[in-house]
């Protein structure tokens, strides 16, 4: 690895005391990896002096199947790349190919896109922040919280498309089917609610002592190896670069609605501005939600795009903010019904890249916790 | 042989056993209950009855996990001791129920005149001593497991159990240099009539440091890295299942409930309560009994705050652990000792004022100095500000 | 400066507030609000799943309107497969993502395509309910089934649904999805009357030309009479 | 957004090609570091996504004009090459993308490390290297990522042929492996 330097541990010998290093294999079944994660991890006591990510575990060579399948088909396998987030990974795709065949999606269908992929943004800082404070040993307690109000979100993603995770709901140039009739005031209802849930959320974590002397300081990263390591979503913001974007970008209808990006000021960039920026993100969601709801116009939800097509030889890379940071997609037309090929770009595992720099130095408890304040899923780390 | 000593030795601890066994069997329920509530779950709720629909909301539930512990298969890793692996669960079990022998409580059918453990002069160095063991039997776990998470468990609970066991210790002192007795009866006696030593300033500091130092002994959260989860999967315990997984729960829980009823000892006035009054120097109670319910109620309020706490608080970190005995308890802890000094020594002038004044002068030295400790450890650690680009 | 410890104490308000309030409010507990099922309470027959085995709860119980779980070949009424929809394309067994469905055509004793499956396969262990096939049929043949009693005891080939099982009629399938059902028969309407409009402007079309043929063969006979 | 755009890129390297299909840079051989640097002093200072694209030989049929004025289809054969493509943006300036692309031949794929310019190419180039075989010449650290250590081949180039089981090893227990060679245990 390149630019953090190991420190030199060599084989202590103190008076004929000879000690090594402990090297603890944590993973690929561990409670805490967030899958089939490993880190090899070389202990001094308890101090890191080395660690190396190891992927691979959960990897099926999802681009390979992509290309040897239609458009369409490969559709239900971007939900299975980050299974927390399946709405904003489809419109990651959709939006790629959208650019191969120059449809135009209609109104309605750029409203539910927008109050799909922000719901999704909830459900994935909600159980993120969860499992975050879980890593850190809190019992479940803000878990399950979490898991309440994701349960409601997902009741609504199951009513609109059917499925409570693999939502498979997007399509080229619009929406797979409209949501049914009350589903706009039942998400009226769950979003409302919302920041009431997040108050509470806020004055069980935000303040708690212990929290705070375990994540402040740990996991430092600064905003120069953030920018040049390619950190995105919510990691780049805490540490300091307002670079979001549904603001840079402005894909589908983002320039239509008010909302505001939290950052920080880029000089501490630790798994404590992770967690707040997460949670204050989730507040500026409900702001767009409400927004959305309340500007969406009725019409039709699907563009004249086909359902099988083959796309002129050209060449296209889509990108959204998705909850974990930029989920892109490179697509490669050939004129053919299949695409010539398919990459993702996977912000769980670009986001590792700085796992092991922000990791030396510490305690076997702070790698949990900064592996947890990432964000991963393997789902889309090894593809 | 002397039987009718055997027999009095047996009446005296047999029940006892079997109490604080059927307790622990209780005590988990609770806490998967009261867990569940706190997180907003329902928790066990189908087990009951046998082969009846009868639920009894759960309570089951113990003796269902119980029959399936005894019927998993015990594993052995191939690297590990086995000798020590086995002795090791044994020995977290023995010196927590030994030392609930010497907890003041006076069962109605014990003889007035037969062998009390906790009559004994130095019941409480006793009981200090006996529960060091646990860290033997923890680290053995460790050692003898051969896995390397075991072994990180266990280096972590010797160096907090040892390093909590000085706090504890010292606050305890409080109470013997008030009572000026090292016996259980003793101290639990001097405090009826509601002259709980938690009612002072310096009693009720104590008490919260020995309550979290025991949270520490007990390794319950939010001090239980021995066994944390997220980083060291089960700590010590990770290669144990079956039998002898059960029995370091149940050791862990026993402990628990011993730890408790000291802390009631100490700092909560033992069996005192409504009902039990002072007759010539002595306790009373209105019915047979009625000292030991109060006192085992004392100890569940406890263990119900330490659910409590074990629903709301994450895991603190090793070093962090370790600087909080150091340098916050026994500081802390060395100071009360001071403070309690001087505060018997003012009230016995017996004078309300002198009374009142002592009482506003250490309350004010120990939250300042707690505030001040507090501060000087952790300066840096406080909420931050956000900015927001349009 | 803050009370010492003040941020536990508020964390254990929280949760002392959430331990009391679960008992009183039903909000607090995680699933509770089933409004927007179909009969608008959760099925006593789910809540307690495991326990409670019935009919009813294998074929008839839907979660939601879009709710996909198997698919399942439709048939309009009668011998199904008489009046089975499936001409046997393979459309779907193409764009099946996971390449789950085996569809071979079947054929009459004179080596003749009749326009129905002989053998139609799908494989539940691989199946992942994505919707796919219902989406590119052009016949309206295949839809999803919410029926999620799939398992097996059986390894070897009981996880594979063979042509017999998969074929359920309109009617079953206006009883787990009726809008969607009714949609689907509106918009199949639709397309047969579009057709049939098609077909009679074309057989117009046709009887005119013939028409016109004859008459200008009528004309070119009595112009050669003529000459 | 604002578009990145490539003039500069070519003014300053005249070697470089602009790929008008793809909307691509292609870099020339052995000059990839120098520009990724330049780039980087122009503050584009964030490469988002990096991957490999595999083309096998193929026949190509072009229309094109021919002097007499005549459209006229001829058949050409393109090599086979793999692309090395990066997407860059720039986080300071808010713009992008810029599309580079590295061309190798197949054989012996071989291509320049971009890493020491930006962090963000560590593990993607890992998997390109992994994926698609082709060798960064300055990586710090070139491993495979995602397939095993063992793993022979390149799964995502085109003419990769799975081997019939490669899934297939005995479990490693000692004992069980014993009474597998004895033909006791059905594996």
């Amino acid at each position: 690895m390149s630019t953090a330097a190991a420190p030199n541990y060599e084989l202590l010998q103190q008076d004929g005391l000879e000690t090594s290093l402990l090297e603890v294999s944590m993973g690929p079944h561990h409670p805490s990896t967030h899958g089939v994660f490993r880190m090899d991890v070389k202990l001094d006591g308890e101090t890191v002096v080395d660690l190396q990510p190891v992927f691979g575990y959960l990897h099926r060579n999802h681009e390979k199947l992509a290309e040897n399948m239609t458009y369409l088909s490969s559709m239900p396998f971007t939900d299975r790349l980050d299974y927390f987030n399946s709405m904003s990974n489809n419109w990651a795709y959709a939006l790629a190919a959208e650019k191969l065949i120059e449809v135009e999606v209609p109104e309605r269908a750029e409203y539910l896109r927008v109050i799909m992929a922000e719901l999704t943004r909830l459900v994935n800082h909600v159980s993120l922040v969860g499992f975050f404070i879980n890593d850190l040993g809190a019992l479940g307690t803000p878990l399950m919280y979490a898991f309440r109000e994701r349960e409601k979100i997902l009741d609504l993603f199951e009513q609109a498309s059917g499925a409570r995770m693999m939502c498979n709901y997007f399509r080229f140039g619009g929406l797979r089917n409209d949501v049914p009739e009350g589903w706009l005031e039942r998400a009226g209802e769950v979003v409302d609610r919302f920041p009431s849930f997040l108050d509470e959320y806020e004055q069980l974590l935000c303040e708690n002592e212990i929290i705070l002397s375990r994540t402040q300081g740990v996991g430092k990263l600064s905003r120069e190896l953030a920018v040049s390591a390619g950190v995105t979503g919510p990691m780049l913001r805490a540490s300091g670069v307002a670079y979001d974007l549904r603001k840079v970008d402005q894909y589908g209808i983002y320039d239509r609605f008010k909302f505001r990006v939290p950052h920080t000021d880029g000089d501490v960039g630790d798994c404590y501005d992770r967690f707040m920026i997460r949670m204050l993100e989730m507040r500026e969601s409900i702001e767009i939600l409400k927004q959305a709801l309340a500007g969406i116009p009725k019409g039709e939800i699907m563009g004249n795009a086909p359902r099988v097509f083959k796309p002129k030889p050209a060449e296209a890379y889509g990108r959204i903010e998705g909850p974990k940071g930029e989920l892109g997609f490179y697509l490669i037309a050939d004129g053919s019904p299949k695409p010539y090929r398919f990459r993702v770009r996977p912000p769980s595992l670009i986001n590792l890249t700085v796992l092991r720099d922000m990791c030396l130095g510490g305690k076997i408890a702070d790698a949990v916790i900064i592996l947890g304040s990432i964000d991963i899923v393997l789902g889309e780390v090894d593809r | 042989m002397n039987f009718e000593l055997l027999i009095d030795i047996l009446i005296a601890t047999v029940p006892l056993m079997l109490i604080f066994a059927t307790l622990f069997a209780f005590t988990t329920w609770l806490e998967r209950k009261a867990l569940a509530r706190i997180q907003n779950r329902i928790g066990p709720n189908k087990v009951g009855i046998p082969c009846t629909r009868i639920s009894l909301f759960g309570l089951g539930q113990p003796a269902a996990d119980g029959i399936k512990m005894l019927f998993k298969e015990d594993i052995v890793p191939r690297g590990a001791d086995r000798l020590f692996h086995l002795l090791a669960p044994i020995l977290a079990l023995i010196p927590a129920m030994l030392v609930l022998c010497f907890l003041p409580l006076d069962f109605p059918w014990v003889n007035e005149d037969s062998v009390k453990a906790y009559l004994l002069d130095g019941a409480v160095i006793f009981f200090f001593a006996i529960t060091g063991l646990n860290t033997l039997a923890v680290f053995m776990a460790g050692w003898a497991s051969r896995n390397k998470y075991s072994l990180l468990g266990g280096m972590r609970a010797v160096a907090q159990m040892v390093s909590y066991e000085i706090p504890l210790v010292l606050s305890a002192v409080i109470v013997v240099m008030m009572v000026g007795s090292l016996n259980a009866a003793v101290i639990a006696d001097a405090q009826t009539g509601f002259n709980w030593f938690v009612f002072s300033p310096w009693g009720f500091a104590a008490f919260i440091i020995f309550f979290i130092a025991a949270l520490a002994e007990t390794n319950r959260s939010p001090f239980d890295l021995p066994e944390a989860e997220s980083e060291i999967i089960a700590g010590y315990f990770t290669e144990y299942s079956g039998f002898k997984f059960a029995l370091f729960f149940l050791g862990e829980y026993i402990a628990m409930f011993a730890i408790s009823g000291l802390a009631v000892t100490l700092f909560l006035g033992g069996g005192d309560g409504p009902g039990v009054t002072l007759d010539q120097g002595l306790p009373t109670e209105a019915f047979p009994g009625l000292a030991v319910i109060w006192f085992l109620m004392k100890i569940f309020a406890l263990i119900a705050m330490m659910i409590w706490l074990r629903g709301t608080l994450p895991r603190l970190r090793v070093d962090q652990l370790m600087g909080f005995a150091w340098k916050f308890m026994l500081p802390l802890s060395i100071l009360n000792i001071l403070v309690a000094g001087f505060a018997w020594h003012a009230q016995q002038q017996d004078s309300k004022t002198i009374t009142v004044i002592t009482w506003v002068i250490s309350l004010a030295i120990l939250y300042g100095t707690a505030s001040g400790l507090n501060q000087l450890n952790r300066a840096s650690a406080r909420p931050r500000k956000y900015k927001y680009a349009e | 400066m803050s009370i010492l410890g003040g941020g536990i104490f508020k964390g254990m308000a929280v949760t002392l507030r959430n331990f009391v309030s679960s008992y009183f409010s039903k909000e607090r507990l995680t699933t509770n609000d089933y409004s927007w099922r179909p009969d608008g309470a959760l099925p006593q027959s789910i809540a307690d799943y495991p326990k409670e085995e019935g009919e009813q709860l294998r074929d008839t119980t839907t979660v939601t309107n879009y709710s996909r779980n198997f698919p399942m070949l439709l048939h309009d009424g009668g011998e199904p497969m008489d009046t089975v929809r499936c001409v046997a394309c393979q459309i779907c067994e193409r764009e099946c993502p996971p390449q789950c469905i085996y569809i071979e055509k079947d054929y009459d004793e004179n080596g003749k395509y009749i326009k129905r499956p002989a053998i139609f396969d799908i494989d539940v262990s691989v199946c992942m309910s994505c919707q796919i096939c219902v989406e590119v049929c052009p016949f309206d043949a295949i839809v999803m089934n919410s029926q999620f009693e799939l398992s097996t005891p059986n390894r070897f080939g009981g996880l594979l649904v063979r042509r017999d099982d998969l074929l359920k009629s309109n009617d079953y399938y206006h009883q787990i999805h009726p809008e969607e059902a009714a949609a689907r028969d509106q918009k199949m309407a639709a397309e047969k009357a579009a057709k049939a409009a098609k077909k009679k402007a074309a057989g117009e079309k046709a009887k005119a030309a013939a028409e016109k043929k004859a008459a200008e063969a009528a004309k070119a006979e009595t112009k050669e009479g003529a000459e | 957004m604002n578009e990145l755009s490539h003039e500069p890129v070519l003014q300053q390297f005249p070697d470089a090609v602009w790929d008008e299909a793809a909307g691509a840079v292609i870099l020339p051989l052995g000059q990839a570091r120098a520009v990724a640097e330049w780039l980087l002093g122009q503050g584009v200072d964030y490469c988002s996504n990096v991957t490999g694209v595999d083309y096998l030989e193929r026949e190509v049929k072009e229309k094109i004009t021919n002097d007499a004025g005549k459209v006229e289809t001829i058949t050409r054969t393109e090599p086979s090459r793999i692309d090395v493509v990066y997407h860059l943006y720039s986080m300071q300036n808010k713009t992008g993308p810029l599309v580079l692309k590295q061309r190798t031949g197949r054989d012996n794929a071989e291509a320049e490390s971009l890493t020491p310019v930006w962090r963000s190419c560590d593990l993607q180039e890992r998997e390109v290297y992994d994926l698609f075989g082709v060798n960064f010449k300055g990586h710090p650290d070139q491993r495979r990522i995602l397939m095993w250590d063992e793993f022979e081949g390149h799964p995502m180039r085109r003419d990769y042929t799975e081997p019939f089981d490669y899934e297939w090893e005995p479990t490693p227990h000692n004992e069980i492996l014993e009474k597998h060679q004895k033909g006791k245990v059905i594996v």
